[in-house]
């Protein structure tokens, strides 16, 4: 259990949100529509940054199933908007040397005709950079 | 009454459809278009890290341009209409990322974000009016039950897109029954469709899309209208054959008689 | 050589918080400066600008006022206009020349005993650091 | 100048450690004016009072200073010694020589010399002293009570049985409030009507109380002991003094559309209407946006009817005006609306209710006879889901930041008598934390899930989805499992938030008494004076002060009473002396005091004043009632010509403090 108060404050940093204020109600991993493909939940995204254990929320594959649908952060009563927290913890491993999730060349036996561009440049925009 | 018209990369190529029959209505419903010059892709995903300025950039630019023309955006696909949304409402609230937008693109004006985005269903809502709508109907849906599917571009987040209320919306309902028909309305219309895993999970995708139809089914919806077009493809692709889906721009076409 | 004076300065408290405030900072010995001198005012809105340029004119170097927090005051909204008055009071005191950090406008509750001896220590550093302040002194009153 | 006399207390070592208290009473002995200084072990203590006492007399003293600690501790005391020596108490100065000097240096010079300084001050300041005298104003020896629930019923019975006259003010058409909706109270069970209705009765028969139902305070004017209330009653289209209450014409009424509010719109009422069989007063009253006749004039049923002839369609809206010494706020509550937060799907489904909602659901005078169905099908639930938290504790737009108090208990209640009487059922309960701090509280929800096999589960709902069968699918979270359950519930129960009445804003500028940002009034202190409003003479009752049960707000409502009382048995009222004055011929008339003045304590009057030729002219005056002012001291700073003044307070006192400090 690796503790790195770096990363806490540059998950802090990118999203601007104090994990303190979660009142740990689960209501975030109540609504989450990915719930069963997550090994780690909306919630515990909050308490493990909070706790400065982000390197084991971004060796995880829970990063690539968040829908990005926002249920989370609409529904969460203490403004605290999981789903920001996923995606800066994301953004850190993207943002290591080698960390891109997506290549290129992954693309092409992944398109079909009637797939719009919208999935591609989002893929990448979320999967690497 | 004149807007920026904002289509959009997808809108040229995968989904004519939306595109083609939104242009049609907006004349037949005495609305003008125009297209900014050499637009490009609007970043299709907002980076909920604050930190991602480059992310926002080209949103800004369509921003800025109409802003410059003092009209306002108008946009089609749902991606389009939130990223630009919300990043109207950060240049208008966030003062570190105007300035930064700005020291980054040399416009010839200063982007404020004093510029309203509005789409397409807001427009036919606010500036057209439904009733309007409902006169201007000549082949009317009657009998036909349509499950309006929202998906979760348009509605969240709710503070910032200000479009419906995000848990019970009611936009495109009120668009069904001006078209003639009824709306059915089932809970799954606000959960996500799986689209953004398309890719990479086909089995997630399929269960969420499944879940929507089958929610629409159950609650007697004949087919589901939406206006994002990854939701669209999503549907389609791995929603099974449920149910038909459709782009809302059609319908309107259809029952305005210009399809 | 003339001994440098340490700087002079006036604490204007309202009765039922700040001064409540000073008090609980005293009840738990905590230090501040012995050059800050509290006058208790029954609200800060008692506070006329007149007695702050009073007391820069009889040689106060800063001079700051404690109410109770926005929302909080015993007289419901006297702390509102203590607030508008200072503020208007800035742009007097930088036609004067008065440097207007040398004005203090606090909220100190009851219970902020820490938060009165830190406020009365920074507003000491401050004013050491700005000197002596000589620009509205009365020359008539100087031997 | 005055005589005055200084008096530096030791205070054990408390002043003595730090301060060189023989030098200070030397140093300020030199001042001027200073007959006599001395110092003393404890000048306090009753030798130390006598000392003074003595000095007073011996040198002729004119003014006290002492020396000593916080004026806020021991000033009264001061003052009532000097007072007692014959010296008027408003010439004693306190110079706090201990919280904010001895305790806070621990230089003796450094502390010395600020000692003396904060004793100058004061004496400063005590030659510019005037003696006060207290004024004293009448006190109306009755009360009125606004909000007619169980905690404006409480304290009016309480005022009432101590003899006192007392008026209750209820917007509703009935006396009872949320109580007479409930159908059993925790954590005894007791049946809510049984203990309530005799109350009602009560307040009805007691010569003491007047029942202003249907009615609304409309303005309020005066001050503490003297205030004047003008009273709405509006108009009912039934004559008071003649219906009797048979109920006939709303058996009669042809619109029988109206969703009855009694019984939260689960059943319908008719226009006219009783809103239930135990109301109090028992009389018709005709809703005038629903009614026939009154819209179109077509009609006329319930007149006909009537035996006792008492429909009036012409009645109009009255104003009745009457004299209070004090005034109690009891204006309740509501639960917010759950349409706001419709992942719950309570908008979607007839199924997803409130909690007020179920408890007249299994109310024997509710909707369903007390049979606990289905709103949507009337069929029996197997499956009930509760959910905590509704709103509450939520930092959101539509949300409450505050915990809601009273839910966690009631819907144990709900929970363990739906288990009760339906074994068959299976209950959910899903929280984020069970709240339940009182008098057999926590046993009690225990006893739901111990004996009772309710399944408490520590989590939140996050969806709601009506079904087309008529489930409704919850999706919720069981954290402590770190699982997503998904449960198919015939019935959602939302313990949504509660929040103060919306009249209560409005009323709360009526009565210049402050509110918090959720809109609860403000108490005058939260510990020591929680049922005072910092407003003199007007106290709080209920849930309009904070959340709270139905005992705590039986306890403070008898609170209020209690406090009340003290007020009217006096039959004068001291005022504070340091109240504002305007000095008539330096008056310009601009009211600018006028509208700062947070108490209306300002008025303006029109006074002849002699001119230079003798001639006599009116001007317009500002004149202060000092039985209204409080002396915050708003007004003297913005008054241009400097006429308005704080007694205690006044200008030079403080620019003589100024002078003392900066010398």
């Amino acid at each position: 259990m690796k503790i790195d108060m770096n990363k806490r404050d540059s998950v802090i940093r990118m999203t601007g949100i104090n994990p303190r204020t979660c009142m740990k109600c689960g209501k975030c991993s109540a609504t989450c529509p990915s719930f069963d493909e997550m090994e780690y939940h909306p919630h515990q995204f909050i308490s493990l940054v909070e706790a400065g254990r982000v390197d084991e929320l971004m060796a995880s594959e829970s990063l690539y199933n968040c829908l990005a649908c926002m249920a989370c952060l609409e529904r969460c009563p203490r403004g605290v908007e999981p789903a920001k927290f996923v995606e800066a913890v994301r953004n850190l491993k993207l943002r290591e040397h080698g960390g891109n999730h997506l290549a290129p060349e992954a693309i092409p036996e992944m398109l079909d005709a009637d797939l719009p561009q919208q999935a591609i440049v989002s893929a990448f925009r979320k999967y690497s950079k | 009454m004149i807007f920026s018209y904002y289509p959009g990369c997808t809108l040229r190529t995968r989904a004519k459809d939306l595109d083609v029959y939104a242009r049609k209505c907006a004349l037949a419903l005495g609305v003008e278009l125009v297209e900014p010059k050499d637009w490009q892709c609007c970043g299709v995903v907002y980076p909920l890290a604050g930190d991602e300025i480059a992310h926002r950039l080209s949103a800004v630019r369509v921003l800025q341009d109409a802003q410059s023309r003092s009209v306002s955006v108008l946009t089609v696909c749902s991606a389009c209409h939130n990223v630009l949304k919300q990043c109207a409402y950060d240049l208008k609230n966030d003062a570190d990322f105007r300035n930064k937008a700005n020291a980054y693109s040399e416009f010839d004006i200063p982007v404020t974000g004093e510029v309203d985005v509005v789409h397409y269903l807001e427009m036919l809502r606010d500036t057209v009016g439904f009733d309007t709508i409902k006169q201007k109907v000549v082949n009317p849906l009657t009998g036909k039950k349509i499950g309006a599917y929202y998906g979760c571009l348009l509605l969240r987040p709710g503070k910032k897109m200000g479009f419906d209320d995000p848990e019970n919306p009611a936009i495109i309902e009120e668009f069904i029954k001006a078209l003639g028909a009824e709306p059915v309305i089932y809970p799954y219309r606000n959960e996500c469709c799986g689209g953004y895993v398309t890719l990479e999970n086909k089995p997630l995708a399929q269960k969420k899309s499944q879940t929507v139809l089958e929610s629409a089914k159950e609650m007697g919806a004949e087919c589901v209208i939406t206006a994002c077009p990854l939701c669209l493809y999503n549907l389609k692709k791995n929603g099974g054959d449920t149910l038909p889906v459709y782009y809302f721009t059609e319908l309107l076409a259809e029952a305005l008689g210009v399809k | 050589m003339q001994i440098e004076k340490k700087p002079l300065i006036v604490a204007f408290c309202c009765n039922w918080c700040s001064y409540a405030g000073a008090d609980l900072a005293g009840t738990n010995r905590l230090n501040y400066p012995a050059n800050v001198k509290i006058i208790r005012v029954p609200c800060s809105c008692r506070v006329n600008p007149l007695f702050i340029l009073k007391a820069f004119q009889r040689g106060a170097d800063g001079v700051i006022i404690c109410g109770c927090h926005p929302g909080d005051c015993h007289y419901t909204t006297g702390n509102y206009y203590a607030r508008r008055r200072i503020t208007l009071l800035f742009s007097m005191l930088s036609y004067l020349g008065i440097e207007k950090n040398r004005v203090r406008l606090e909220w100190v509750s009851a219970a902020e005993g820490a938060k009165f001896a830190a406020t009365m220590q920074s507003f000491a550093e401050e004013i050491a650091e700005l000197g002596e302040c000589k620009r509205l002194e009365d020359l008539r009153c100087k031997k | 100048m005055q005589r005055i006399g200084v008096f530096v207390c030791h205070c054990g070592t408390n002043i003595a450690g730090t301060v060189d208290v023989k030098t200070v009473a030397e140093m300020l002995g030199k001042e001027p004016g200073v007959v006599f200084s001395t110092d003393y072990q404890y000048m306090c203590s009753e030798a130390g009072q006598t000392l003074i006492q003595d000095a007073i007399k011996e040198h002729n003293l004119g003014g006290v200073v002492i020396c000593s600690c916080s004026p806020r501790m021991h000033e009264q005391t001061f003052r009532k010694a000097c007072a007692k020596a014959g010296l008027n108490p408003y010439m004693v100065e306190v110079a706090n020589i201990r919280e904010q000097c001895s305790w806070i240096h621990k230089d003796v010079a450094e502390g010395t010399e600020k000692a003396v300084i904060l004793g100058r001050a004061a004496i400063a300041k005590v030659h510019l002293n005037a003696p006060l005298t207290a004024g004293e104003s009448p006190v109306v020896k009755r009360a009125l009570v606004i909000g007619g629930g169980i905690a404006g019923m409480q304290t009016a019975l309480d005022i009432a049985d101590a003899g006192f006259e007392v008026d209750i003010v209820e917007k509703n058409a009935t006396i009872g409030g949320k109580m007479a909706q409930i159908d059993k109270t925790f954590p005894t069970l007791d049946c809510s009507a049984c203990i309530l209705t005799p109350k009602m009765v009560d307040c009805a028969q007691h010569e003491k109380i007047n029942i202003y139902a249907y009615s609304e305070v409309e303005d309020v004017k005066g001050f503490v002991g003297n205030f004047s209330v003008a009273i709405r009653k509006k108009a009912r289209y039934v004559d008071e003094t003649k219906c009797t209450g048979c109920g006939i014409c709303t058996e009669k009424c042809p619109v029988k559309n109206i969703p009855n509010e009694f019984n939260m719109g689960m059943d319908n009422r008719r226009s006219i209407y009783i809103p239930f069989a135990q109301a109090v007063p028992k009389i018709a009253t005709i809703d005038p946006n629903t009614c026939n006749k009154l819209k179109t004039g077509k009609c006329g049923v319930c007149s006909k009817v009537c035996g006792a002839g008492a429909i009036d369609y012409t009645q109009k809206d009255e104003i009745i005006r009457r004299e209070y010494g004090a005034i109690v706020v009891a204006t309740g509550f509501n639960m917010i609306d759950m349409t706001k937060f419709d992942e719950f799907g309570y908008a979607q489904s007839k199924d997803v209710i409130t909690s007020l909602e179920f408890e007249r659901l299994t109310n024997a005078a509710g909707p369903t006879g007390g049979t606990l169905l289905r709103p949507s099908d009337g069929k029996h639930p197997h499956t009930i889901v509760f959910v905590q938290c509704c709103g509450s504790r939520s930092t959101t737009e539509n949300g409450k930041p505050y915990c809601s108090k009273i839910c966690c208990m009631y819907t144990a209640k709900h929970a363990m008598l739906t288990r009760e009487k339906y074994p068959d059922t299976d209950v959910y309960v899903f929280y984020i934390d069970v709240r339940t701090p009182g008098k057999n509280f926590d046993e009690f929800y225990r006893r739901a899930v111990e004996q009772y096999g309710v399944h408490y589960v520590k989590g939140m709902v996050g969806k709601v989805a009506p079904r087309a069968d008529g489930t409704l699918h919850v999706q919720a979270s069981d954290l402590l499992a770190g699982e997503q359950l998904h449960i198919d519930a015939d019935l959602v129960v939302l313990a949504g938030a509660i929040e103060p009445d919306k009249s209560a804003r409005g009323l709360a500028t009526k009565l210049t008494a402050s509110m918090d940002t959720n809109d609860f009034f403000t108490e005058a202190h939260p510990k020591l004076r929680p049922v005072e409003s910092p407003t003199a003479g007007v106290f709080l009752s209920g849930v309009c002060q904070g959340p709270k049960d139905i005992p705590e707000t039986v306890a403070q409502a008898g609170a209020a009473a209690s406090k009340v009382i003290g007020l009217l048995v006096k039959d004068k009222l001291t005022c504070n002396p340091c109240v504002a004055q305007s000095d008539e011929l330096l008056c310009n008339g601009c009211s600018g005091c006028e509208h700062v003045c947070p108490y209306g304590a300002i008025t303006y009057e029109t006074k002849e004043f002699m001119q230079f030729d003798r001639s006599m002219k009116p001007r317009r005056v500002a004149s202060v009632n000092p039985a209204v002012c409080q002396g915050c001291g708003a007004c003297t700073v913005t008054c241009p010509s400097g006429a308005m003044d704080l007694k205690g307070f006044s200008n030079r006192q403080i620019m003589a403090e100024v002078d003392a400090i900066c010398k």
